[in-house]
């Protein structure tokens, strides 16, 4: 399952998607937005995302783990939109019988979605709005 | 040739709109379109990186475009 | 928070129990109990803990976590009693500033309990009942 | 000396009971119970691993045991 929505990330769907009776192990990865990035508060983020190239390309990532370990399930659920401090910005959950290969599809997948997947998040501080990663 | 390239973060700020309606010569490549742009809006020169997608994928720099393709600027992502 | 228990185990109170503004990343492992090992049939499982010394040795792996990567806190939560397929057997979610360290301890977690922690697994088959890893 | 030993999982099975009233000459440590619980319980010496605990610690071998000493043996752990 892999989803982009405007609305608050429930983490318990994400994992109920993957459980199942063969799955031993279930890792799940949350990001969520801190107050602080670089010594500076934080006051709110923004998410933007191509939203088709977006799902196209965690497709891609989610069946390239499946492809590179056993596992049950991957599913993805990244926010979009206005986000709060504290608020989720993604959720990942891998199942697998054994839980080192859910360690690593989890970790992969949040990494390669970081490198690749067309979403862009926006910073916005007391006294300057900043899109991440933007400059050198 | 008339492109529609879509535009998103940075890439619509430095433009100051969502898409762009572009003339360029007939069998322009991806490089060739870069170069235009960046030579109109030198900021987008500016960027860390700055990658162009066809039609819902990464574009290798020497493809070939044509008028119907879906041509959206990436600038540095940031998901997560 | 380390926690035994022999009610059914709410992971969300993990997750919640480590979350904070400054964390920008959970990373959360979830253990639950396969309907097969060795292929094999799984009816039910038991966890036996001698709890005292259980809880002691995993505020040790705990605070090794926490001197090693700059993790904000951890939490575990670890069943016992009876339990039946796809029951939670256990939780860890351990929160970080930034994710990798949140990756690391959690999987380190899991890791050290598997080796050092008093709690004993009874696999209870179709036709037999076995003590995980009594036997060489 | 008198020595009051739990029990857990498959010790606890092996023995047939949940605490092992044990005597033992004084002075003896860690190393000499298990001998003589091994050879008391066959079946303890054939499990992959037999440690003992003193009042809630993973004990050294050469460890001296008290009466007054929580002693737990610890099979293999199979938690988590």
């Amino acid at each position: 399952m892999i989803v982009l929505t405007s609305k608050p990330i429930n983490v318990q769907r994400a994992i109920d998607e993957v459980s199942s009776a063969e799955a031993g192990a279930v890792v799940v990865f949350i990001g969520t937005v801190r107050n602080m990035t670089d010594g500076k508060r934080v006051v709110k983020l923004d998410f933007e995302a191509y939203d088709k190239m977006a799902i196209s390309e965690l497709e891609k990532i989610v069946n390239e783990a499946v492809d590179q370990w056993p596992i049950k399930n991957i599913s993805v659920i990244h926010r979009t939109g206005n986000l709060r401090i504290s608020d989720i910005a993604v959720v990942i959950a891998a199942s697998s019988p054994h839980r080192k290969e859910a360690f690593r599809a989890c970790e992969f997948v949040i990494d390669t979605l970081k490198e690749t997947v067309p979403i862009w998040k926006k910073e916005f501080f007391e006294d300057e709005e900043i899109w991440v990663a933007a400059h050198p | 040739m008339r492109l529609n390239v879509k535009l998103y973060g940075i890439t619509k700020e430095i433009v100051g709109q969502t898409e762009l309606k572009y003339c360029l010569s007939s069998s322009s490549d991806v490089s060739s379109l870069r170069k235009e742009l960046k030579r109109e809006y030198p900021e987008l020169g500016r960027l860390t990186s700055l990658l162009v997608a066809v039609n819902g994928e990464y574009a290798p720099r020497d493809l070939v475009l044509n008028e119907q393709d879906e041509v959206v600027l990436i600038p540095p992502v940031s998901g997560g």
